[in-house]
């Protein structure tokens, strides 16, 4: 998550979920938290019990906005206009934490005068190459003096101070900019500016929660960078009830992203080494990935010590530690751009593992589509799904498709041992309670198979191409004869290695502290170092929820077990609480140490005093009052600069790729750089498009996830089968009844539903402007298998990418809707109709839209009434 | 239609006296109900996880003396979800226990347009084959002068429904094969 | 001990924890896959097989700007009342008030009648026609493994049994508390001493009030009708038929007197006239 | 909870909100012959029972009418708990009912009334058998008529209790007739067993008796349409399901016209105009069937109207009390 990491330091949330029962108001945007993290939302509701006030801002008047104080209705894709514009009234009403903002954050930093911002440029930032559709980052720098330090100016006055940067840049978001943009009732938004005013500062704090409905944006990054410049701004990161919560959707998928299998980062978020930067020796790597200040300057350590985890004894110095042995990136290598790549027979053999691509993924039909191109298929799963049996689905003809399918059965988390990282980045272990049913393996056996069988096949090859298999280090046998007899590896020896060892004696390394750059130290990520101190402690089985709530004995967080993220900013400057109410880590001037709630995450000794040195390296040029550790200067980033985001320093606002409107702050339409794939198989609606005139939103909802839920049939009947969402408005204006077949479609395909007829989905005025209807379609389901099912609306869905992690546009796009099913639809589909009657379609019989019903629900007794 | 119910039991009350069978509202328990216990009393109860989202709820799973499933609740200590569960956790048991899961591997040949059962022994060792010729065919040492050590031609996709370690070993595994396109739901 | 619910719709995010935590305690089946297009609500009713029930009330009102929309959740469950109506009514005695005061019907005295059906003034208990252990659709085959015995073949009986929530009295009896009220993430569903609870509840109507919330107990005081208090009570936002809840329930052996006692003068008087015209001359 | 909540910025005077329409209370299962026979032959066998000792043991005729009536009773007396079974499912299912007495319970009432009533049937059996020394004649002072007052007594609440039993339920429809279906229930049931008697004594050609009876059935008849009539009246909205639509219509063709008006005139004109033997009989035996059948359908039609009675959650909100 690079909103989070270029403006913190760290890709993941920086609350401990806990924690928000503290906040003294807590806005939830671009996140159903109450549906999506039913159990996580019970921490919000004990803050509302304790006095919060809970702000609901989404398209949708969802079960979260349903207990919230404020819900605020927003158009699906305009969220950087209304929080910029809560920046901007902030700045307007001197309203930020003033002492927290000099201090903590890089406002009083002077900008390059050769930076040209949107205002300047008609929505462009300087240095825009308008041919290769991408930035030259050479301008978005500071200002240095000839030292070569930059320059600020601590009382924030200088014209080109970030502070004034911004003041300018969001001058133009207004409240009436939001109710002519968003759609959201000027009063509400000035309403909601207060409340976050009035609940942050030394007393208070505010926290803020989101999920995907942030980030799967073609600009998602920038919301959340959004967010993150208010959060500073506002003083809230680092301290209790404060902070910004990104709620991640599975089970693990923090983890796989902290020990990545995501084709760009090694374990630890080091960056895989690319063609594209050069990198192809250890050297220019390091050089190129090094940071020289903070704590990144370690980056050199955590390289050699993965390599050395990797291939052992063969890593040596001399042979820069196997470093050649990691294949170089050539280009995007993401999901979707490689689902395009399979289509064009680029690639023959494929293994899905856990996932239903085939229902859940973007451009569904062409992710089943180029299945077939494939020569060989592994799909390691506990159920039939869509994906798997691509081969038969509707429109599909076997005897043309000649993909080897392979389907192996897959052990359930019941079935098997492992460690999960929640969404607060606390690893937990879990045993094994019931042996897998029938021929199940888990995850990790097969690993395990594929790998040893490899090396076998490989043995006593000469080729250098296959040295890295030979070499690679694999040596998990279980220490439980039942399981080794079994085959299955011993995931505790993985995590051992992960964790990090001395190469010499075998020993576990402590602290990613001790980790060496001189291969005496072995690492498979270095940011989990500290979970097996020793052979015989797992803190991932650490099982104490004694003690305050930080719950210091429950599992362990990365890093370093700290629950609360840069909690050095929970004290001022001095290292004192901000406030009494708000205590969490401060200085203890005795002890001359950092102490507190949490586990400081700072150096735990640098006192609050100490000087920051301006030529030191690495740590030595924070000063003592630098809470941002990960970053080259130890403060929040307002300003983002050198490129570390590809499309923009500051966030500003662009139009989704599909829209209803155009641009109404710069002519610039959508993001100048987002990810493009147009093709045939994957045509874009127009920017704006008469034929798909209706706003298109997707989402998860509480009774379902995917494959998981669809089979297991009391979770089925809550959410029986696929549905949209509409207002009655456009339902009475297409003539559609809730429950009725209506029919989607959008340039890539169509896609049939349920109609959810409900005055939940609010048409919305743009001002005095557009009336604007937006619908609204669960993304849980698939068509082919399962109790529950229902076309996948990733049929609808373009491949479109945002241009810093190649995340898919599923949140905003245009369709048009019309009664009644497709053309061909799946005859097993399910298909009770409902009963006919004029139904009240707008829940109760309340308000202008009641309507009595003749009761549908009635079990007749032979004759009507 | 066989006779399935001992009207000693229905009457039994410990050898009740007739009298608590009659009146306004005679309250007898049959043997059954004394005896009622739950399921779960006495059993191994395991500590796991919730496997759907990222919230991190700690369940228990009770498991009988001969190793069956008996039910998954919340665990009460955890400071996560101090023993609540959300409806996908509260039916984690019909996850595990489902007569509609696969628990056997199924085959797909070229052209064919149905299931077969193969060995597990038998797949894994045609995986292995197709795996090594397909990296045979598709690695690449250098492209246009410069080292790359990788192979297109391979492709993986999933993480973030199974654990660390697995993520761990299926990412060394893939790398040193040279695979690139290594990715999971954090896109998704 | 008087153990009961107090379900507190306020704190409701209709999540329906509690309707899936109960099928999977109590071993019950699906009541099949059946869109409705009303709201989140497709089990539509508290059923033989459906003990926990999270009903979704929609009150969008487009002409206020939608200021005032509520979206109100309420887990509706059995009442367990002080007079029950289905345990006066069941002939075997198979319908009986437990050590923690909550009524439980045992499917092993059961003969499936059907009397105790008609007799709820709630519309909760209902018979559960048949027992399929066969399909997926209803995935019993898994569970009946666990099932206990006597529950089968009084479910495989024709005519089946009547159901409804036990209020996990085998949980009670281990000093569990009930699956639902132990899933609620929001504390929705709150289980304990009645006396307690009812206090509690009190407290809560006042501290909403004082919030500007109007909220009203129901059922936790008698709920008149001869019903008495309930032990498994709700703090409501609106009037009791918006969730489907009788306003003024009866319980029905009040009307016996009136009954017997018309027809025994109706018999009386067509004897009297039997006799004379039969003793006539 | 009758003070209404409003949600402040609605209007005030909404309708009674109802759940999508969805009924309030469950539907009763009995949608079955077996249940309404069962309920429509203990009626009649009560009615027998009373019947019984009515008859006036000093007149031949009668004495003849009490042994028909003491074996039909006990032949409808075993066929009854059959009917019930079939109901139920399987014949031990009958015996739970057994395993109590509840006072509280009508249907727990009513079983033990039937197994009494059975039992001192057949003592009246064995009494008339006695007497027509088809069994030794110690037999009598075993058997006494005391059995045949007992049997009268449970008969007379036999006739009464099925309306008891209906009406003592949350079912609208049902428990807003709490005094007027027992009552309708009683008087159909000794018409209709007042009607099985004189075709019986008809076929058996003891047709004496069967203008005292036809009186009675008169009698019975006429306070049943008037009980039938009054329901009506004082139901209101939770009569519907009865007396409007298409259960309406039945009621009045089958039970009223059909099952109580045609009987009374033919029984009338029996009463009134001296007939020829044959041709009375044939009068007899046309106006008992229809009079069985009015009896039939009554039960029918009340029991499955209830069905249709919970579909308004309206009416089911605020029970009668």
């Amino acid at each position: 998550m690079p909103g989070l990491g270029t403006s913190f330091g760290r890709g993941g949330a920086t609350v401990w979920l806990p924690d928000l029962a503290n906040a003294d108001c807590i806005l939830i945007e671009g996140s159903n938290f109450a549906e999506a993290h039913p159990v996580g939302f019970r921490f919000v509701m004990e803050a509302k019990e304790r006095g919060a006030t809970i702000i609901h801002v989404d398209p949708r008047f969802t079960r979260t906005s349903a207990v919230a104080d404020i819900y605020a209705p927003i158009r699906s894709g305009s969220d950087i206009v209304f929080l910029g514009a809560i920046i901007n009234y902030l700045l307007t009403n001197e309203n930020y934490f003033k002492e927290y903002v000099a201090a903590y954050t890089n406002a009083p930093f002077i900008v390059s005068a050769d930076f040209k911002d949107t205002e300047d440029l008609g929505g462009m930032f300087s240095g825009y190459d308008a041919d290769g559709l991408v930035y030259d980052f050479g301008t978005w720098t500071w200002e240095r003096d000839e030292k070569g330090h930059i320059k600020t100016d601590p009382t924030m006055q200088h014209e080109r101070c970030v502070l004034n940067l911004l003041r300018r840049h969001y001058g133009r978001y207004t409240a009436e900019m939001v109710e002519a943009v968003c759609g959201t009732p000027r009063e509400l938004f000035t309403q909601i500016a207060q409340t976050l005013a009035k609940n942050s500062g030394r007393d208070r704090t505010t926290a803020f929660a989101y999920a995907v409905g942030w980030t799967q944006h073609t600009n998602g990054v920038q919301f959340i960078r959004t967010a993150a410049i208010l959060q500073l701004l506002l003083g809230n990161i680092g301290r209790p009830g404060g902070g910004i919560m990104a709620l991640r959707g599975h089970a693990d998928i923090q983890g796989a992203t902290d020990i990545a299998t995501l084709y760009d980062s090694l374990p630890g978020y080091l960056a895989m080494p690319s063609v594209n930067r050069d990198e192809q020796t250890l050297a220019a790597y390091l050089k190129s990935q090094t940071k020289k200040t903070g704590w990144w300057a370690n980056t050199p350590k955590y390289v050699v010590s993965i390599l050395k985890a990797f291939y052992g004894d063969a890593a040596t110095k001399e042979n820069d530690y196997c470093f050649e042995y990691l294949p170089q990136l050539i280009g995007d290598h993401s999901q979707l751009v490689t689902t395009i790549a399979m289509k064009d027979g680029v690639v023959k053999g494929y293994f899905c593992i856990g996932q239903n691509p085939g229902a859940s993924g973007q451009n569904a039909e062409m992710t089943r589509a180029a299945l077939e191109s494939l020569e060989w298929f592994v799909n390691i799963d506990s159920y039939d799904n869509e994906t798997v049996s691509f081969w038969r689905r509707e429109g599909a003809d076997p005897s043309k498709i000649a993909t080897e399918v392979f389907f192996l059965p897959a052990a359930t988390v019941l079935e098997k041992e492992g460690t999960m990282t929640q969404t607060s980045r606390m690893l937990q272990a879990h045993d094994k309670a019931v042996e897998p049913a029938g021929e199940s393996k888990s995850d990790a056996w097969y690993f395990n198979w594929f790998a040893k069988r490899l090396k076998e096949l490989y043995a006593g090859s000469t080729d250098p191409k296959d040295r890295p298999i030979l070499d690679m280090t694999w040596s998990y046998e279980h220490d439980d004869p039942h399981e080794r007899e079994r085959g299955e590896p011993s995931t505790l020896k993985v995590l051992q290695e992960i964790n990090g060892y001395y190469t010499a004696t075998g020993e576990q390394v402590v602290s990613f502290a001790d980790l060496k750059d001189d291969g005496s130290t072995a690492s498979g990520g270095w940011i989990y170092t500290g979970v097996c101190p020793d052979k015989h402690t797992n803190h991932a089985r650490s099982r104490d929820a004694s003690g305050p709530y930080t719950a210091l004995n429950w599992g362990w967080a990365w890093p370093a077990n700290r629950r609360t993220l840069y909690n050095r900013a929970s004290a001022d400057p001095a290292g004192n609480p901000w406030s009494e109410r708000k205590k969490y880590v401060w200085w203890d001037a005795e002890a001359k140490k950092w102490t507190g709630v949490d586990v400081p995450d700072f150096p735990a000794t640098k006192a609050p005093d100490t000087p920051a040195n301006p030529d030191g390296l690495g740590m030595d040029f924070h000063s003592g009052a630098d809470p941002f550790i990960m970053m080259l200067d130890g403060v929040g980033q307002i300003f983002v600069p050198g490129g570390a985001l590809k499309d923009a320093p500051i966030p500003a606002h662009y139009e989704p790729q599909q829209s209803v409107v155009e641009n109404a702050l710069y002519k610039q339409q959508s993001s100048p750089v987002f990810g493009r794939y147009e093709r045939d198989d994957n045509p874009y609606n127009k920017p704006i498009d008469e034929n798909y005139p209706h706003v298109l939103t997707t989402y998860r909802i509480t009774e379902m996830s995917g494959i998981m839920t669809r089979y297991v049939p009391w979770l089925a009947e809550l959410q029986p089968s696929a549905f949209c969402e509409i207002d009655p408005e456009l339902a009475v204006s297409k003539g559609i009844k809730s429950g009725d077949w209506v029919t989607l479609s959008t340039a890539v395909g169509e896609m049939e539903a349920r109609a959810l007829v409900s005055g939940r989905m609010r048409p919305l005025r743009l001002g005095k402007g557009k009336r604007v209807h937006q619908i609204g379609v669960p993304y849980n389901y698939g068509s082919m298998v399962a109790l529950a099912r229902g076309d996948s609306v990733g049929q609808l869905i373009p491949i479109s990418l945002d241009p810093n992690v190649s995340i898919h546009e599923s949140k905003t796009l245009t369709c048009n809707i019309r009664p009644g099913r497709r053309a061909a639809y799946h005859e097993d589909a399910i298909d009770e109709p409902v009963p006919a009657r004029e139904r009240s379609s707008f829940g109760q019989p309340l308000g202008r839209w009641a309507s009595a019903g003749s009761g549908a629900g009635q079990r007749q007794e032979g004759e009507k009434k | 239609m066989k006779t399935t119910v001992d009207l000693t039991k229905l009457l039994a009350h410990d050898g009740a006296d007739l009298r608590e069978h009659v009146g306004m509202l005679p309250n007898v328990k049959s043997q059954r109900t004394q005896s009622l216990k739950a399921r779960i009393s006495g059993a191994k109860a395991v500590t796991s996880l919730c496997c759907y989202c990222a919230v991190g709820c700690s369940t228990l799973a009770y498991v009988s003396d001969d190793g069956k499933l008996l039910d998954v609740e919340g665990n009460p200590e955890s400071p996560i979800n101090a023993g609540h569960l959300c409806p996908k956790g509260s039916a984690l048991f019909g996850l595990t226990v489902n007569e509609a899961r696969w628990t056997t591997v199924k085959y797909r040949a070229p052209y064919s347009d149905r299931y077969e059962e193969r060995p597990l022994a038998w797949a894994l060792e045609r995986i292995a084959q197709l795996t090594k010729k397909t990296r045979e065919e598709t690695f690449v040492r250098e492209r246009n002068g410069k080292r790359v050590n990788n192979t297109l031609g391979i492709a993986s996709l999933g993480g973030a429904t199974f654990g660390i370690e697995e993520n761990y070993m299926l990412g060394k595994l893939m790398h040193s094969l040279g695979v690139v396109s290594i990715e999971n739901q954090a896109r998704i | 001990m008087a153990t009961g619910f107090f379900t507190d719709t306020t704190l409701c995010i209709g999540c329906k924890a509690c309707e899936v935590a109960c099928k999977q305690w109590n071993e019950l089946p699906s009541d099949g896959f059946k869109f409705t297009g009303d709201s989140y609500d497709n089990t539509s009713e508290l059923s033989g097989t459906t003990w926990r029930h999270v009903a979704f009330i929609e009150q969008m009102s487009v002409d206020d700007g939608g200021l005032h929309d509520r979206w109100l959740m309420s887990s509706d469950v059995c009442k367990h009342c002080t007079n029950a109506g289905c345990m006066e009514a069941c002939p075997t005695g198979a319908i009986i008030r437990n050590e923690f005061e909550s009524v439980f019907i045992q499917p092993d005295v059961c003969n499936g009648c059907g009397y105790c059906v008609t007799s709820c003034p709630f519309g909760v208990v209902d018979l559960i026609e048949k027992f399929d252990p066969g399909g997926v659709r209803y995935n019993l085959a898994s569970l009946v493994e666990a099932r206990r015995e006597e529950d089968k073949t009084a479910l495989q009986g024709h005519g089946g049994v009547a159901g409804k929530c036990t209020l996990c009295y085998d949980r009670q009896k281990i000093g569990f508390e009930p699956a639902c009220a132990k899933a609620c993430p929001t504390q929705s569903i709150q289980f304990g001493d009645v006396d307690v609870l009812r206090d509690r509840a009190r407290k809560r109507v006042e501290t909403l009030t004082a919030r500007g919330v109007s909220a009203e107990l129901y059922g936790a005081d008698d709920v008149g009708g001869g019903v008495g208090p309930l032990n498994a009570f709700f703090l409501l936002t609106d009037r009791p038929e918006t969730y489907n809840l009788p306003a003024q329930p009866v319980l029905p052996s009040t009307r016996q007197p009136a009954g017997y006692s018309s027809a025994a003068i109706a018999a009386l008087g067509l004897a009297i006239a039997g006799w004379m015209i039969f003793h006539n001359e | 909870m009758s003070d209404l909540l409003e949600p402040p910025g609605r209007e005030e005077s909404v309708p009674t909100p109802t759940y999508y329409d969805r009924p309030l209370l469950k539907m009763p299962h009995w949608d079955n012959w077996n249940v309404v026979t069962y309920l429509f032959l203990g009626g009649v066998m009560g009615g027998l029972g009373v019947i019984g000792v009515l008859a006036d043991p000093k007149r031949e005729s009668d004495r003849k009418l009490k042994r028909t009536l003491a074996v039909t009773s006990l032949v409808l007396a075993a066929a009854n708990p059959a009917v019930l079974v079939t109901h139920l499912g399987r014949p031990e299912r009958f015996l739970h009912m057994l395993r109590i007495a509840k006072f509280k319970s009508p249907m727990s009432m009513g079983v033990w009334g039937l197994v009494l009533y059975s039992g001192a049937a057949s003592m009246s059996v064995a009494r008339e058998l006695a007497l027509a020394d088809v069994l030794p004649r110690w037999v009598r002072f075993l058997a006494p008529t005391l059995f045949g007052k007992l049997q009268a007594l449970f008969g007379a609440f036999l006739m009464g209790y099925t309306g008891v039993l209906l009406s003592a339920t949350a079912n609208p429809l049902w428990s807003s007739g709490k005094r007027h279906i027992p009552v309708a229930f009683v008087c159909s049931s000794m018409s209709s067993a007042c009607a099985l008697s004189s075709l019986l004594s008809t076929l058996e050609g003891n047709s004496e008796v069967t203008h005292r009876l036809e009186r009675l059935e008169m009698l019975a008849s006429t306070a049943e349409l008037a009980a039938l009539i009054s329901f009506e009246r004082q139901a209101g909205v939770y009569g519907n399901a009865l007396f409007t639509g298409a259960k309406g219509d039945r009621l009045r063709t089958y039970t009223t016209r059909t099952g109580i008006l045609a009987p009374l005139a033919l029984n009338l004109l029996g009463a009134i105009v001296p007939l020829p033997k044959p041709v009375d009989a044939v009068r007899t035996v046309i106006a008992s069937v229809l009079t069985l059948l009015g009896g039939y359908i009554l039960r029918d039609t009340v029991v499955t109207a209830g069905r249709v009675s919970v579909n308004d959650p309206r009416v089911a909100s605020v029970q009668p009390k």
